[in-house]
């Protein structure tokens, strides 16, 4: 098992002081398995990823909980020595390409960088590797690449290069914080099935966070439904989206515009989606017991007090649902 | 009542935009020669990828931006020459839907006086009037009337885009152009806001044009789809006949592209290409750039189980040729083409041939309602059509699932 | 730092008291106690309030109470402080404590009328440079940028050489001399504004350029205008005292920087002619610009957080 | 290629620029109260009714306006910036005599200004909340508070009675008549308040802006990525926050060229250093327009040189403005 998160709590800032941003957030992440992170914003997913990988923001804090990759639980570990895993042992890709490099520093040397802090090669290797990376992850002419400055890649190029970063001292995790979210369909298309190669090839686990149901089925083995900072539903990729067990992962697909191809889309356009009514609930003003409970067609007397706790729905299928 | 509908309520004739570059020299061309017209009533979608130009074309039709050719005439009048006062007094009619509900709304004016500014403006109604007719618009939009004296920090994203759509509403237009209008919102109120769209359309009789660089939002909200490439309209048809089978390259790239279903992902790859690195190292578009902030991949709604990640076989690469040879047609073996200037624009397409790279290609009408860029239109729409039947057959199911 | 407030729970809350509020007293008091809640966050900008508060009414009220002219001379020449003068005498035998209380009024209000001559010439060329661009907006520009060469204490100074030292010339030169960042600041920020959706929606609407100006973009561009201009204020006291040192200044007012101009070649045998006026000068210079940075926090609206 | 294109239209840029100073120059003379020949020989230098016929003819005061601005032109650029009667001098070689220790004076206080502005900016962004960093903001805007001619005076004070380590005035100790190094020595001893003055001004805004730039560069995407990466914090610090955090100083160290000469001019007048300020003052009382006009043409070439420089400058730095291979 590379990542074991247990009954997480995550807390932060607001005008009327400390609230709870993530609460009993469970996580299993076997090796070469990728496990997708649904959820709206405001959810408490990239705050869930920023607290494994120890960059959480001024003013968030883990309150309670275990995080362990690879066996090491990392809430005990120092300042240097979580410094230390961080590029090393996990590894992260943030979803701004544009703004994510360094402006003033040749990407080749950004690099390098990794190589040389995490001693993955003696320095007088470090420039080749570099360039055999930026050609396996597809970049065309990777010398004139690796010296080149990012503003001369596209969002795409760019988002590859992050990718070489993350996978160039090998870690066993890699954080895909909405890796393809500022992306044009197309280029996310590639993206995506560039971390597979990826996956396949280092035998890394993928921790991918997404607001988009269905662009994680591309490559998600595993989903995990969030909602207002507690998980809705677990479990294996089809059985989530073909038999949703939670009435929020079914309102959320059935929100969302089905493409019909083929002789679906001759048989006319269905007049509405079936919506969710209302809104995200933020950190401060969440029922105490289930947090959908103010959005939930099927709400039962209990749900309103008492916090459901995740019952199995099939072979490694859980939902928190008294339902 | 329809037939008194007019046939051509918005035309758009050779529409061209450019952008004079910061560096001065050669100015950057968003639109070259756009040209469509949308019904009275209807809702015309246009798709494509960020730097496409379907923003720059909303602009430029809502004359927020000077068009460098081309004109534009709404119900009958002419609306490229006219300036000042006199398009000022065209304004009412024609009205917009933004897409960053957090850049959209003046931050120090309330609800009221940012519904109640645009009926003082087109001079709507008496002042005293105008602010009951502000509490209507907001019932219509599904926000409460108490929420009239807040400023718009106060709202949450859904309702502010709410908000946009009442100001929209609020000289009373006949046509509506919504630019990327769901693209920032999340998955659940972007559902609400589509509903929304779709009944104010009919109570008020709205032609829309609609802007998105997501399928599945547009074969939900529009009649008709035109798909925009590096400025050039390349495809227009109804939505059906569209997505039933495309006619244009670039247009099953984008489906290829979109389609979640792995099975189907991997046939669309063998005819039309992997999808392709939209390899354009400059931004043309900044704003566009920055407007793909929450996009939706839509899924394609297959009978059988969503099958897990795995390579393809040799069996699926055989089965579809089989079936493409039984349909008279050979396999167009996809090749990457490298440039090229003149001829058709595509420069990544999988089916380029030379007469692809010399002639320019024009918008062609090969089936009724049905227009297409490419030369091979009629030739792709059949074959599409032959990979799609074949994909959906539970024998094509069986087999993925083996894999 | 606050959260959104959410409808759903005003929904609840009976405020039909509020939507009643459609005059203007409402909103004027509302807006007072926002901008006072911002303000009061940072403690410096107080302390700075305060500071300047105190050097105002000393100014005010000082020349009342001490009624001693300036101008006429009462001791012998560099007598230390004592008990009836209590800041000394100057190289001529005039009252200092005199001198820095009436010579606050002159600086101080050079300062202000400058920096309002300032702001009002930096507004109306950065709004419309910022705004209409083109061939406007590149004119403007060239002429900033011209103005921007001449060193401003130089240029003040010849002007004032040329037109002659009195108040209204030394006035008028600070502020030609200064109002290029105020222009730059306001152009940078109306051409911000100009791509925010909802300038062009006012445009769709049907606004004139005059209205989409002045109503809708100025009102979001004034607060990093408002703490440029308040620097303004603080440089244009300094300017002054530096005219009036060199002897620049208007000769039949006293201001402090005169006061240091005149006994500076004495400063060594007569240090409380120099320390104290100059004291006033940096105390009020300091208090101004410890506001301005209150201002700051102040001025912008409430920005939501996002996790 | 690209870089040196730019440097050209750079340069026809700035003569356009000191052409329009010229003419402000005109437009000054003519616009002042009373005769313009009056104006040109200064009121206090003497002048007889023959020189100011002379002054008359040689600039052409009975031609119409327009042959007067193209003669003033002609004779500014090709280098006679007129006469001081007073001085009995011309100004162009009165000017050049006082521009070396003004320059002397103005680069070092400049370069170190900058250096410490920037430490302590950098210092104090480190630990944005500490004691220290509250220190270094104090100080910063104590700085630019600071009137430059009361700091000064109180430097003067200070080492002149207290503990008089340097001379208080004066360029160079004309009674020891030290040459070699040990004028060399003495020259700087003297230079010790008058840059001390313009440094405690100029650094405190050097500290301002890099703080601010420092907190902004390290609250953006690309440290965030360094972090992730696992790089110490010295290095995410030094190597990906500072380089970017530079940039704006830069740009503000030649901006700030134009106010600095303002404030040599005072600091001068006060340690009577022997530069332009000097001359300034001395022709301020003296009514001198033709050097106070010459001073100020001169100084705004040495602006537009300092602008060209930062330009270039700032170019080297940053690769996305340099042009790269496209």
């Amino acid at each position: 098992m590379v990542l074991a998160v247990e009954n997480l709590f995550i807390h932060g800032p607001s005008s009327s002081g400390p609230v709870a941003v993530v609460e009993s957030l469970t996580l299993a992440l076997p090796a070469a398995t990728t496990l997708a992170l649904v959820g709206e914003s405001g959810c408490g997913k990239t705050i869930t990823a920023l607290s494994i990988m120890g960059l959480l923001p001024p003013g968030f804090f883990i309150t309670s909980g275990s995080v362990k990759l690879g066996g090491e639980e990392l809430t005990f570990l120092s300042k240097t020595e979580l410094r230390q895993r961080r590029g090393k042992s996990m590894a992260m890709i943030f979803q701004e390409p544009m703004t994510a490099l360094n402006p003033v520093m040749t990407v080749g040397r950004q690099i390098t960088e990794v190589l040389l802090t995490h001693r993955v090669c003696p320095p007088s290797q470090a420039r080749d590797k570099a360039i055999a990376l930026l050609g396996q992850v597809g970049l065309k002419e990777p010398e004139k690449r690796f010296s080149s400055y990012p503003h001369e890649f596209s969002g795409g190029m760019r988002q590859r290069v992050m990718c070489v970063m993350a996978i160039c001292a090998n870690p066993q995790l890699i954080i895909a914080d909405e890796p393809t979210t500022a992306l044009d369909a197309t280029v996310q298309a590639q993206i995506l099935e560039l971390l597979r190669e990826l996956q396949s090839q280092s035998g890394a686990a993928i921790l991918l966070i997404t607001h988009n149901l269905l662009a994680a089925s591309i490559l998600a083995d595993r989903l995990t439904v969030l909602y207002a900072g507690s998980v809705m539903e677990t479990g294996p990729t089809a059985a989530v989206l073909n038999s949703p067990a939670h009435p929020y992962t079914r309102g959320l697909l059935g929100s969302q515009p089905r493409l019909r191809l083929g002789r679906d889309a001759l048989c006319g356009i269905p007049p509405t989606l079936a919506a969710i009514s209302g809104q995200v609930p933020p950190p401060g003003r969440r029922p105490l017991g289930c947090a959908f409970f103010s959005r939930c067609p099927q709400a039962l007397k209990d749900c309103r007090d008492n916090r459901p706790h995740p019952v199995s729905k099939g072979p490694e299928h859980q939902a928190a649902c008294f339902r | 009542m329809t037939d008194s509908l007019v046939k051509n309520f918005l035309t758009v004739r050779d529409l061209w935009v450019s952008y004079p570059s910061r560096a001065g020299q050669d100015c950057f061309t968003a639109v070259k020669g756009v040209g469509f017209d949308i019904p009275q009533r209807r809702t015309m979608g246009l798709v494509g990828e960020s730097g496409s130009g379907k923003s720059s074309t909303a602009l430029a039709v809502m004359r927020l931006i000077r068009a460098s050719a081309g004109s534009i005439s709404l119900g009958g009048v002419e609306l490229t020459s006219l300036t000042g006062r006199a398009l000022r007094a065209q304004r009412p009619k024609f009205q917009m839907i933004f897409q960053d509900p957090a850049s959209s709304l003046n931050p120090r004016q309330r609800a009221v006086d940012i519904l109640t500014e645009p009926m003082h403006l087109c001079g709507l109604g008496q002042k005293s009037q105008r602010i009951e007719m502000a509490r209507e618009l907001l019932a219509q939009v599904g926000l409460s009337s108490s929420s009239l004296m807040l400023f718009p920090h106060q709202f949450s994203g859904g309702q502010r885009q709410r908000l946009v759509i009442a100001r929209a509403l609020a000289t009373r237009p006949e046509l509506v152009v919504a630019d990327e209008p769901v693209s920032a919102l999340d998955a659940a109120v972007q559902a609400q806001i589509l509903n929304l769209l779709g009944s104010l359309r009919d109570n008020f009789g709205l032609t829309v044009l609609f802007i998105s660089h997501d399928l599945g939002v547009v074969q939900h909200a529009c009649h008709e789809v035109g798909v925009m490439y590096r400025g050039l309209l390349i495809e227009r048809a109804p939505t059906e006949k569209l997505f039933s089978a495309p006619a244009h390259p670039y247009t099953w790239a984008l489906l290829s592209a979109s389609v979640t279903d792995w099975g189907l992902r991997e046939a669309l790859k063998t005819i039309f290409g992997s999808g392709l690195e939209n390899g354009v190292a400059a931004d043309p578009d900044q704003k566009e750039k920055a407007a793909r902030k929450k996009s939706l991949t839509p899924n394609f709604e297959t009978t059988q189980p969503v099958s897990s990640t795995r390579s393809i076989t040799k069996s699926i690469k055989w089965a579809i040729s089989g079936c493409l040879k039984e349909s008279g047609g050979q396999i167009l073996n996809p090749r990457l083409s490298e440039d090229g200037s003149e001829g058709c624009n595509f420069l990544q397409c999988p089916l380029a041939e030379e007469k692809c790279r010399t002639q320019e290609p024009v918008l062609t009408e090969f089936e009724p309602g049905h227009l297409s860029r490419c030369r091979l239109a009629a030739e792709i729409r059949r074959q599409g059509q032959a990979v799609l039947e074949l994909a959906s057959s539970p024998a094509f199911g069986q087999m993925t699932a083996a894999a | 730092m606050t959260v959104i407030k959410d409808v759903s729970d005003l929904e609840s809350a009976d405020n039909s008291q509020r939507s009643s509020q459609l005059e203007g007293t409402g909103r004027f008091f509302g807006r007072l106690g926002e901008f006072w809640r911002g303000f009061k966050k940072n403690p410096a900008s107080v302390i700075g309030l305060i500071l300047l508060a105190a050097v105002v009414v000393m100014i005010i009220i000082g020349p009342l109470i001490y009624q001693l002219d300036p101008f006429d001379i009462v001791s012998a020449p560099f007598t230390p402080p004592d008990e009836n003068f209590r800041l000394g005498t100057d190289y001529v035998g005039r009252d200092i404590l005199a001198g820095v209380l009436s010579g606050g009024r002159a600086s101080l209000s050079v300062g202000l009328f400058a920096a309002l001559i300032t702001a009002a010439i930096g507004l109306t060329v950065g709004s419309l440079s910022g705004f209409f661009g083109g061939w406007i907006d590149t004119l403007l520009m060239k002429v900033t940028e011209f103005f921007q060469v001449l060193p401003t204490l130089l240029f003040a100074m010849v002007l004032v050489t040329i037109f002659g030292p009195t108040w209204v010339t030394v006035t008028v030169s600070i502020g030609l001399a200064s109002w290029m960042n105020v222009a730059r600041l306001t152009r940078a920020e109306f051409m911000r504004l100009r791509e925010f959706d909802f300038v062009r929606s006012a445009v769709a609407a049907g606004a004139s350029s005059a209205r989409l100006m002045m109503v809708t973009i100025l009102p979001n561009a004034l607060p990093p205008i408002v703490v440029a201009a308040a620097f303004d204020i603080s440089f244009a006291i300094l300017l002054e005292g530096s005219l009036s040192f060199l002897g620049l200044g208007d000769p039949n007012r006293m201001s402090w920087g005169l006061i240091i101009g005149q006994n500076k070649n004495y400063a060594l045998r007569a240090w409380w002619t120099v320390v104290f006026p100059g004291a006033a000068i940096f105390l009020s210079v300091l208090s101004v610009c410890l506001m301005s940075d209150g201002l700051n926090d102040a001025l912008n609206p409430r920005r939501e957080r996002r996790f | 290629m690209i870089f040196f294109r730019h440097l050209a239209v750079r340069l026809g840029n700035s003569i356009l620029l000191l052409l329009a100073v010229i003419v402000l120059n005109f437009i000054l003379i003519h616009s002042a109260p009373g005769d313009p020949a009056e104006v040109i020989a200064g009121e206090m230098g003497g002048a007889t009714i023959e020189i100011i016929e002379e002054i008359r003819s040689r600039y052409g005061l009975d031609r119409p306006l327009w042959t007067q601005v193209v003669i003033y032109v002609r004779q500014i650029a090709g280098g006679d910036l007129g006469y001081s009667y007073y001085f009995n001098q011309p100004v162009s070689s009165l000017i050049l005599r006082r521009i070396p220790p003004t320059l002397l004076l103005m680069i070092f206080s400049l370069a170190s200004a900058a250096i410490i502005g920037v430490v302590l900016g950098v210092i104090s962004s480190y630990a944005p909340h500490s004691v220290p960093s509250h220190l270094i903001t104090f100080f910063s805007l104590a700085g630019y508070a600071a009137p430059v001619f009361w700091t000064g005076l109180m430097l003067m004070l200070l080492f002149g009675r207290f503990c008089p380590i340097f001379p208080v005035s004066g360029m160079f100790d004309i009674v020891a008549g030290h040459h070699g190094f040990a004028y060399v020595w003495d020259v700087l001893r003297h230079l010790a308040l008058p840059s001390l003055t313009l440094i405690l001004l100029n650094a405190a805004q050097f500290s301002r802006l890099s703080r601010a730039s420092m907190l902004e560069s390290l609250s953006t995407d690309y440290v965030r990525t360094a972090r992730a990466k696992g790089l110490n914090e010295r290095r995410v610090f030094l190597v990906h926050a500072l380089r970017n955090a530079l940039m704006p100083v830069v740009t503000m160290a030649g901006l700030q060229f134009g106010p600095l000469l303002g404030g040599a001019v005072v600091v001068e007048t006060v340690f009577n250093w022997p530069g332009l300020g000097r001359l300034v003052f001395d022709s301020i009382l003296r009514r001198d327009y033709p050097v106070l006009l010459g001073i100020l043409f001169i100084s705004a070439m040495m602006v537009i040189l300092a602008n060209i420089v930062t330009d270039a400058l700032y170019r080297l730095i940053d690769p996305r403005v340099r042009g790269g291979p496209k």
